[in-house]
């Protein structure tokens, strides 16, 4: 729902949204999507997702806020809206997420005029895919000691090195990147560009996760060229510029329409509670029996309590100030998944080694999937002990680490 | 949902929670009570430990008419709800005061729930008042009463009272013929027998009843209906209390980790200390939120309120307990003197924790909810 | 205390784990295991898994005599106990071999409680086996079997038979008029469905009967009592696959931290990491002294030895699913890659974790015995 | 039971000692005494205990294996013998835990032959009662760190600083004294003593735990001499004498007969076994809640696994190097002791919140005592994250943390 009590037309917008999104939500998939949008490895899937975002944007659910000479629709408070209830209706999402997510606001902010006249229209109709070159084998935790390095050539620059982890690394056409242009200044010596993927010195390896799913790739660069008229803001300010999508990332996200539609916390957690009522052993519903049904609910208490920190978050008077909740979203979320994901394999016990492609597997192997990916939140975009960092050091002020 | 978006926390409610916050820095209860502890510290040959309070405080309050902040107006009180109780109770819990008000606040959600319009106007009038429903075993539930009625006279003992020697009266729940009753005696119609307990911050006590006459508050067979359904406002309160006194704790322990130099480095560094820290924040945002949430129900979507009642105490119990063990570690040798202020909090969240129920209780009981 | 100080661990046993763990470390398991995986990844798209052990290194085995390592003399075997046989298993965890011995150690426990010579001969002569008593809702407990007897003739389905692909026969319990039995039926008699897992240690699979004849090894009204005597040895056994495995994740993330370096340090450095590879560490010690001696209890003190053995499995399980959590987020990124072999490891424990019930499941077991 | 198949005489002395103690099994005192012996502080107790220990030692229960020149009894491979049936007959501890327990055995590797022969007896008899004065205010877990300055003068050392954490301080004549002679060298500039407590320099100030109870002391030395006769080993190698009798404090203990002969962890738990099952709640006994069950069997389950490990520590074979489970026991053990407490604590609910002296309390208060008491031992001697850090660096060779 909409932050500000919602005027008329928003209202109509909103029906609008909704009534549309009803009558076009498309067919599912032969083979079932995978969870995240960031492991979409198929090409089959590749087409229906562009397809489909590319219909949504059509439908103004996407850039709906974004001013019209950039391919936006040209609307105010609109996209809230429009992502809510794309979120609401449990539609596919949307494959484009980091060009909508990370390319679009981070263009919208630093670019330069013929930067986003030329990279937002077809980040909206996904005709061009952006992948994010941030993380390095030897960078992981530590990003800022990343070690791709750019060499000014002419106009243009020339890139050597590797970067890892990197989602839709196999489908996308663009590449945020960041890299390293001064060995001697390690915050200002990093610089942001925009890489294109169609060219001879890249190659793209995909990396198998425990799961056996290849959405993360390991890209190598081997003499890429770069025009230095797709360099973002000034050299050296690649820091900086990342620092501020990063952290303002979900906040930009809805300014352009990027939505993970997937279900939300509370949804999932009562999804294990059904699991543990119908799922029965030596005769007794899992949920009937005491201690397991604890630690269930302790996961329930934990999700909402969650869900009552966002809504706490945006009062001043009670969020003990603007970033201490925010910040542990991340963290709390991550780590109430994995558990959760822990407490669905231990409700079916033996039945949880049944995998994807297993006749009997309860719901295809979900909870194995989950279970496994949930690794994914705790460690990538700075691990649990990096976010423990963090909230020690910016929100109770201890002594920094490092 | 059918609550507001800012949990009914108005720009009142705000000025009433500063004005809680700043009174008890000012008056410096902890100073005032650690007085009163000299020479009772030895379990075994110390002085008797009698219950105190700060009188001055407590007259402050009722000036300030907090003891009727719940009160019905038609009974001459403020007719605020539980948000607002809530956050005062929070701040009571932030300065682990010692005070009637807490048991006032809770027997007025009681009697308001038994439409005891004369005994809330009592609580106007500035009569500190107690819960007394809990039998010899600790059970919990109204049926746990030791209490029997016969007719208007009870007798019996009436167990766990918290600070009841701070009240001038007692809601009590009695046993009679039709079932469970609830009734008014005033303090000076009953034997109050003090306990020695660990938590240095309540005086609680056993209410013997000989046989005296007593007001019938609810009418025998309607006394657990009301207890129950003043149950989530009970919850709630104890759990705003372990919420204020974990944040306590969390901000006392991050400070001493800034200044306690271990190594070379103040403590604080150390990630053994620093993530443990962080961790008593999460556990002690959790609780706050849901806290929030269950005041809020409570005023706004009372169909919610048990549900929502449940997470926070369930949630505090489990965070008191927490924090609790990691302020005391946390602050290494010091933590486990007497000197030294977290060991006050420590006891009194290990004391909230088991009121009206721990975690698994109340995580049992919540999922008969769900 | 009636068991010898050493835990039965004598020099033979001693020499016989060097022994298996030097074959593991020549054979390489794992090694040859990945060739096997490759292209078969991708759990929609990837091609077909078959179940797969080295049949080189079980021949070796045979050779060696650890197939008939449990098998009493009178039946042509070694005669040695199950000290013996959970110290090899320990081993095939550290290795996370995928092998015959494993089901065939079960069976032989089994065949034994049922004085089962015969079939205890076949195994002395190399025949691989495989326990078949679990029913299609994976519960515990012979009861569960869905397969049924009709005289000698077995027909249904055997749910989660462990290694179902690598066993000659099957040791399989039946429901009959008269209770349950159990039966052996030869691999050939029987159709193995396959199962899709996610361990890739293991091929675990269905056993489908169609009113095959098969030889009886308790008669009907036995097997269950039969089951229920061997059951520590089968919960001691699994407890040191678990506790092997979980010795291998403390040295593989030790390692790791020493060499992987971040912030200009090796990450072993921090005490974010340092802690909890600690922890892994106390989580396994406990694991594995409580495997010795719930083995030695077998051997030496029958009478305890349930208790020990659910014990054993009671800390193994909960072992497995914390070193398998530690073990991957503390390999950071690399550790949920297909690459790294700790997630080889992470899915053997997981699915380890609830052979025979998980750590709650025989906590209440063992309640019951206290 | 003793570590060697016994001899006939072994058995014979065994079948002495536990005759012995049941025909002089002290009566109890009238104020119970404290848990623990460093918790002692009343004059009757401490006549009492000095009484009791006195008797074990002509009855040959202590310094059982000392040779007689120093006040022993000259047996040898007797006192572990006795020692065991000291703790197996749950007969009261010996108040001069110290002096058996770490000055004995000090100078028995340490001391010069006049030192030996003048502190030992008396140590025996607990005519002489010792505290120990390594831990300072500013150097808690960083012992190296302390301040406490010893200047030469003359034949004497004149000392000025303070002591914190003393157990029996109030009671004790001698304190084993930790010192810097040298600040300028951390680890060699300390000299460990052996001071004179009675002399009007010193001044003892008990410090109240949050039991209440004032075992503790902080210890004020102003000017406090100290004949350099009294120093043990050599000027500077105070560290490295301090290490060998902290270490070895346990196996030393033994070769003098200093047991606390408090209950086994086991016995413990299966108390708290006894309490639940005693314990109603709600008309159910706790035992029967199967969550509070589930938590109490996992603590015997870890009790367990501890003597197990004991066990395990003396089998070359299997205890994984000789260090590795001995550094676990004090942190496993003393984390265990805590959640026993709180487990305890738990089972009462509300009824734990009476105390010592309250006519109604569990066991006079005894479940509030241990748990709180717990912190002791999670804390002093090498708090939990300092144990953790020996075992990740000592153990596990991963790299130091300092």
């Amino acid at each position: 729902m909409a932050e500000k009590t919602s005027s008329a037309e928003q209202y109509e917008f909103r029906d609008y949204c909704r009534r549309w999104l009803e009558e076009n939500r498309p067919p599912p998939t032969e083979t079932p999507l995978p969870q995240a949008a960031y492991e979409v490895t198929y090409a089959d899937h590749r087409r229906y997702l562009c397809d489909w975002q590319a219909k949504c944007y059509e439908a103004q659910l996407i850039a709906t806020d974004v001013a019209k000479e950039y391919g936006g629709h040209g609307h105010s408070n609109f996209q809230a809206i429009a992502s809510a209830e794309v979120r609401r209706a449990r539609v596919p999402y949307f494959i484009n997420w980091i060009g909508l997510g990370m390319t679009a606001p981070t263009l919208l902010v630093h670019g330069t005029e013929e930067q986003k006249r030329r990279f937002l229209p077809p980040i909206f109709t996904a005709e061009e895919i952006w992948c994010q070159g941030f993380s390095e084998p030897g960078a992981g935790s530590d990003l800022v000691s990343l070690s791709t390095a750019a060499v000014k050539d002419g106009d243009n620059w020339v890139v050597n090195g590797s970067k890892v982890w990197t989602s839709l690394g196999a489908l996308a056409s663009w590449m945020l990147l960041l890299a390293r242009t001064d060995r001697h200044d390690k915050y200002n010596g990093i610089t942001y560009f925009l890489a294109p993927m169609d060219q001879p010195g890249v190659t793209v390896r995909p990396i198998h996760k425990m799961t056996g799913e290849a959405g993360f790739n390991e890209v190598f660069l081997e003499n890429v060229i770069i025009p230095d008229h797709y360099r973002v803001d000034a050299v050296g300010a690649g820091w900086k510029v990342a620092m501020s999508t990063l952290t303002s990332e979900r906040g930009a996200a809805a300014g352009v329409g990027a939505v993970a539609s997937s279900e939300s916390p509370l949804t999932a957690v009562l999804k294990v509670i059904e699991l543990a009522r119908r799922t029965r052993r030596n005769g007794v519903a899992v949920w009937d029996d005491p201690v397991w049904r604890e630690r269930i609910v302790k996961l329930y208490e934990r999700t909402e309590a969650a869900m009552q920190n966002g809504r706490r978050a945006r009062i001043e008077a009670l969020n003990g100030g603007a970033m201490r909740l925010p910040l542990q979203g991340k963290l709390v979320g991550s780590e109430i998944g994995q558990e959760l994901g822990a407490v669905a394999l231990g409700i079916l016990g033996l039945r949880s080694s049944l995998y994807v492609g297993d006749e009997h597997a309860e719901e295809d192997g979900h909870w194995a999937l989950a279970y496994m990916n949930s690794y994914t939140g705790t460690i990538s975009g700075g691990s649990s002990e990096i976010q423990r960092n963090i909230l020690g050091e910016r929100v109770l002020g201890l002594p920094k680490t490092k | 949902m059918a609550q507001p978006r800012d949990f009914g926390f108005d720009e009142e409610t705000g000025m009433l929670k500063d004005g809680a916050r700043r009174l008890f820095e000012q008056r410096q209860p902890l100073v005032q009570l650690r007085a009163r502890l000299a020479g009772t510290e030895d379990p075994y040959r110390g002085s008797e430990r009698p219950g105190w309070h700060d009188a001055a405080t407590w007259q402050e309050m009722v000036g300030l008419g907090w003891h009727q902040l719940a009160v019905p107006e038609e009974a001459g009180g403020v007719g605020l709800g539980l948000v607002a109780a809530a956050a005062i109770q929070e701040e009571i819990g932030r300065a682990a005061c010692p005070t009637p008000l807490t048991g006032t606040l809770q027997a007025t959600f009681v009697l308001i729930e038994a439409k005891a319009l004369g005994h809330l106007a009592k609580v106007a009038e500035g009569t500190a008042m107690a819960l007394a429903v809990t039998g010899e075993d600790g059970s919990l539930g109204a049926d746990s009463t030791d209490v029997v009625a016969d007719g208007s006279r009870l007798s019996g003992t009436s167990w766990f009272v918290q600070d009841a020697g701070k009240a001038d009266g007692f809601v009590v729940a009695a046993r009679a013929a039709d079932g469970i009753g609830l009734y008014y005696v005033a303090r000076d119609a009953v034997e109050v027998k003090p306990d020695r307990i660990v938590d240095l911050t309540r005086d609680q006590g056993r209410v013997v009843l000989d046989g005296c006459e007593a007001e019938t508050v609810a009418a025998p067979g309607d006394g657990a209906a009301v207890l129950e359904r003043a149950l989530p406002a009970l919850l709630t309160l104890v759990a705003a209390d372990i919420a204020g006194a974990a944040e306590w704790q969390l901000q006392t322990t991050a400070d001493y980790a800034k200044t306690r130099v271990q190594f070379d480095r103040p403590i604080g560094f150390f990630q053994a200390v620093k993530h443990p820290i962080v961790d008593m924040m999460i556990a002690a945002d959790e609780t706050r939120s849901l806290v929030y949430n269950a005041a809020c129900a409570w005023d706004h979507d009372r169909d919610d309120a048990v549900r929502c009642a449940r997470l926070a105490k369930a949630s505090a119990s489990d965070t008191a307990a927490f924090c609790a063990n990691r302020s005391t570690q946390l602050h290494g040798g010091i933590g486990f003197t007497w000197e030294a202020d977290v060991q006050i909090y420590h006891k009194r969240q290990m004391h909230s924790q088991f009121l009206f129920g721990d975690g698994a209780w109340n995580r049992q009981r919540l999922a008969e909810l769900l």
